[in-house]
């Protein structure tokens, strides 16, 4: 029988591997992808939880997630492109000055 | 029984994706693991009866985001690999020590902190229309509307954000 | 401020769009065209410095190699030249004859090129079409002299044979086919959105510029300059004819194509009226036996399908073949526009802008 | 045990086996088309007019070599095919070809299922099928492929929001997501969405000929500037699934396009009663008929038209059929809150 804590088990790993992205690589996309793990994590919650009350709350603000790492993505990814096209990296410790 | 296969087969690939994902050196084979993981967390949504969620998910987050990170790898055709350079004062040990100390912590929220929720709410018979489709959409041009619009206005500037910060002359 | 990097692309040898071995090195920001740099050679014969080595009657089948397209148009301009170094005189019949095969060489040369343009641009239905046409063309040349590439076809001090009885009934049957298919390629091309949207401002160029690069043709007539050696200097039986320098005005894609568009229904003019108009007599002026012309040097132009093909010759006098042969070939003045064309503009429209100068590699390297 | 097992695999084996012969046979009818377009013959060689070419074509292709060039990326470079082919496969499980058939006893139903959410399905696994593309200019190592699936990527993208909001406009007009139920609004409605979304209708026309990478929009395999595109360093059997791929979208495509324009297996005037006798025709002949018409479009139009830029493509795009679309779905929106 699968329970919800099932589901918020393999959520808890799949944000833990997000974090252990975000925290220990260096190259910023990678860690970008990290956040949509995390992202992804969250969700998988919802939507059990959501399964789980017979309530489709959950899965409305799983698709509110899904747009919020939209915007995150396409802002990021621009900020990602600015910084590259100065600085010529995409490593985060290479990024420690405030303003050039 | 056939759900707990159906689980377990995809929570596998789902953990087994997300470590290659942040474990892989190249940017472009990370993307492709992202993709797949994707895939599957929409496939685990099928499993949980949210249909659209997971049609939105493959179609937003693979279709969409994923190709967008794609494009910036291939723009940042970089010449030299991504992460030779370390920061002296970076702790890479502490960063796994956190981030297992804080699995710990969900994983103990979740064993033991989880109460059996009460009956479902009244809410959702109220709702005028059946499947999974027309609910989600129900909820979300009623109950939610603000939100929805909130979410709307959000990716609008964050459209003309990523525009402003992407292109070199406006 | 730092960008990103620039790309540099090898357009070519091996390329489909680049008429044969044109190597164009582009350096790209994105699909822009910062700079391009044209590299030619891959074609080299030599036929220049091969020439001063053969007979003067020889070299008639090397200029065939030059302009592989338009062969007969080089045998026309190389055997004037000579004609004009030994002040020999052409009769009237053969120099009609010569304006009928270098109208026709026209055609066929801008078939070709119409073809290949659109092709380029993408609409591959054209190509087919012109070809149709073009192979009526080698028909007729094929009646004429029994080759329909490397024809061979001419003399000095007139024509190698007389054109074969019937010739001039099929040449005006060609060109009443060939009026309807123009209609038929400007029907697909010419209002064509799309084509508009992709020719039209591309590659501008001002006459003054056109003129300074030292372009030539069509690609100098699309500017607006009229210059045409045909009505310029008039040579062979120009001068006995009607036609009209069609001008473009923006000197761009689009008006280069509008101005080889109607230099074929020109074309056609001119080739009805020197058909109809073909002079009795003899084909063939009173020419030395041993072709020795005397010391001294001559340049002389004809107006190819491409522009000012010009040639350059010096005899000493003392030998049998040239002391010194040199080509002014249309297509390689026209490519020094390429970079100057090309800069600003994207890498689809590089392929157009090739296609709109019209260049025959063959020609360019000699 | 058979109507749960047997029978949807036996669908699912038709249905594939039927896709792959029809792209086969695609290729075929397009040289044949456009040969005659351009006053050819096409194939004439293999079999009486040709009709075995796709054979010889498919054989050749197997047995060629297949070759991965120096310092390519292997893994990406072997798996962008899949990529490429395998969505364009899975769309077909929510085609409805026709609705029902009998046979043997017993009512089979002429699609393999029909999902809730079945457009958004199509439109989700077609997105995904972009990567083939992505990857496949990414891993070749060479300037033009990349240079071209950039081009993909941007052109996909772009064409996807035009189409995915004239498919909305259907949606509304329906008021289901699945692709039988969208037939059936057709059938009680009386008429083809294509007569009251006709805006609808040809911006998912143009937008599936950018979608599908066909002339006029065929930029990202533009043969004559990037020497053939995205798939230039493939050969052999991993070129046939990219080509397997491009066909089976067009299919695809013209499916979708009659399911929501055309009335899918309906006969023409559904509403009119004297047209009954039309009836005597099995639905699915109507089906093929009409993705036929849409295929022979794609083709003529392939024959007939220079290729766009990739700025004025994107601008086509964006600034014309993307606020068109919008313009469309608020315009059907409010004749539908109006009207009832």
């Amino acid at each position: 029988m699968i329970t919800p804590t099932h589901y918020m088990l393999l959520s808890a790993a799949l944000f833990i591997i997000g974090v252990v992205g975000v925290l220990v690589r260096r190259n910023i996309i990678i860690i970008f992808m990290s956040i949509e793990l995390i992202l992804n994590a969250v969700n998988i919650n919802l939507v059990a939880l959501s399964n789980q009350l017979q309530n489709q709350v959950g899965q409305v603000f799983a698709i509110f997630v899904i747009a919020v790492a939209a915007a995150e993505a396409a802002v990021g990814l621009g900020i990602i492109l600015a910084f590259y096209r100065n600085k010529e990296t995409v490593n985060i410790d290479e990024m420690n000055l405030m303003r050039w | 029984m056939g759900d707990a296969i159906a689980f377990y087969t995809l929570a596998a690939f789902i953990l087994g994706f997300a470590i290659l994902v942040i474990s892989t050196r190249d940017t472009v084979h990370s993307i492709l693991f992202l993709v797949l993981d994707f895939l599957f967390v929409a496939a685990l949504y099928v499993l949980l009866g949210a249909e659209f969620v997971a049609v939105i998910q493959v179609l937003v987050y693979a279709g969409g985001i994923v190709v967008l990170y794609l494009f910036v790898v291939m723009l940042v055709n970089l010449k030299r690999p991504p992460e030779v350079y370390q920061d002296p004062n970076r702790r890479t040990r502490m960063g796994y020590a956190l981030a297992g100390a804080v699995l710990v912590e969900l994983a103990a929220i979740a064993t033991w902190g989880y109460v059996t929720p009460p009956p479902p709410a009244a809410a959702p018979s109220a709702m005028p229309v059946t499947g999974n489709t027309e609910q989600v959409g129900w909820l979300l041009y009623t109950s939610y509307l603000i939100p929805f619009e909130v979410a709307s206005m959000l990716l609008l500037v964050a459209m003309i954000g990523a525009i402003v910060l992407a292109k070199r002359e406006l | 401020m730092f960008d990103t990097d620039e790309l540099v692309l090898n357009m070519g040898p091996q390329h489909p769009s680049t008429h044969g071995v044109l190597r164009v090195v582009l350096r790209l920001d994105g699909e822009k065209v910062v700079d391009a740099d044209v590299v030619i050679g891959y074609l080299h014969r030599g036929i220049e410095k091969l020439s001063e080595n053969r007979s003067w009657t020889q070299i008639i089948l090397l200029t065939d190699r030059m302009d592989y397209v338009a062969a007969a148009t080089s045998n026309v301009g190389y055997c004037e030249t000579v004609e004009k170094l030994m002040q020999l005189e052409v009769p009237r019949r053969a120099r009609y004859v010569r304006t009928i095969l270098c109208e026709l060489q026209r055609i066929a040369s801008h078939c070709l090129w119409v073809g290949t343009h659109a092709m380029d641009i993408g609409a591959m239905t054209v190509f087919l079409y012109a070809f149709r046409e073009r192979e009526l063309i080698l028909d007729l040349f094929e009646d004429f002299c029994g080759a329909r590439l490397t024809y061979n076809s001419m003399r000095i001090g007139g024509l190698p044979l007389d054109i074969p009885p019937g010739w001039d009934k099929k040449v005006l049957e060609f060109c009443r086919i060939m009026d309807s298919k123009l209609d038929e390629y400007e029907a697909l091309l010419t209002h064509n959105r799309i084509w508009l949207e992709r020719t039209r401002g591309i590659g501008v160029i001002d006459g003054e510029d056109a003129a300074g690069l030292g372009l030539c043709g069509p690609a100098l007539r699309g500017s607006g300059i009229a210059r045409d050696v045909r009505k310029d200097e008039p040579y062979a039986a120009y001068d006995e004819l009607e036609f009209d320098i069609p001008l473009g005005a923006a000197g761009d894609t689009y008006d280069r194509y509008l101005v080889r568009m109607e230099e074929f229904r020109q074309s056609l003019r001119i080739i009805r009226q020197a058909t109809e108009g073909i002079p009795e007599g003899p084909i063939v002026g009173k020419v030395p036996r041993l072709i020795k012309p005397a010391a001294g040097e001559t340049y002389h132009a004809i107006e190819s399908p491409k522009g000012e093909l010009g040639f350059f010759i010096v005899s000493d006098g003392k030998s049998t073949n040239p002391y010194r042969f040199r080509v002014r070939p249309p297509s390689f003045c026209n490519l020094q526009g390429l970079r100057r064309l090309v800069r600003g503009h994207l890498v689809a429209d590089v392929v157009a802008l090739i296609g709109s100068l019209d260049i025959v590699l063959g020609e360019v390297d000699r | 045990m058979v109507d749960n097992f047997v029978i949807p695999l036996l669908q699912i084996v038709i249905v594939l086996n039927a896709t792959l012969v029809g792209v086969t046979y695609m290729v075929l009818l397009e040289r044949k088309v456009i040969a005659w377009a351009q006053s050819r013959l096409g194939p004439m060689r293999v079999g009486p007019y040709g009709i075995l070419q796709p054979i010889a074509d498919v054989i050749k292709l197997m047995i060629k070599e297949d070759i991965t060039p120096a310092r390519a990326d292997r893994w990406v470079f072997t798996a962008a095919p899949i990529i490429a082919v395998v969505p364009a496969f899975i769309v077909y499980a929510v085609i409805p070809f026709g609705e029902t058939a009998h046979l043997f006893g017993r009512t089979i139903t002429l699609y393999i299922t029909d999902i809730n959410v079945g457009l958004l399905y199509i439109v989700s696994v077609a997105s995904v099928g972009v990567y083939g593309i992505i990857l496949a200019g990414y891993s070749s190592n060479s300037k033009y492929p990349l240079l071209a699936s950039l081009r993909a990527s941007a052109q996909l993208i772009s064409y996807e929001v035009a189409v995915t909001l004239t498919l909305v406009s259907v949606i509304l007009m329906a008021g289901s997501l699945s692709m039988v139920s969208i037939v059936h609004a057709q059938r009680d409605a009386g008429f083809w969405f294509a007569f009251v979304q006709p805006i609808a209708f040809g911006i998912f026309l143009v937008g599936g000929l950018a979608e599908t990478n066909r002339a006029p929009f065929d930029l990202p395999e533009a043969e004559q500037e990037l020497t053939g595109g995205f798939h230039t360093e493939y050969s052999g059997m991993r070129f046939a699934l990219f080509f397997l791929a491009e066909y089976a979208n067009m299919i695809v495509v013209s499916s979708v396009a009659t399911t929501l324009f055309l009335g899918g297996w309906l006969r023409p005037f559904p509403n009119v009663a004297a047209l009954a006798f039309l009836d005597v025709i099995p639905d699915w002949t109507w089906f093929l008929a009409k993705s036929f018409v849409f295929l022979y479009v794609f083709i003529w139009v392939r024959a007939t038209l220079p290729r766009y830029r990739y700025d004025q493509l994107m601008r086509l795009g964006w600034k014309f059929l993307i606020p068109l679309a919008i313009v469309n779905l608020v315009v059907t929106g409010f004749v539908k809150v109006l009207a009832g």
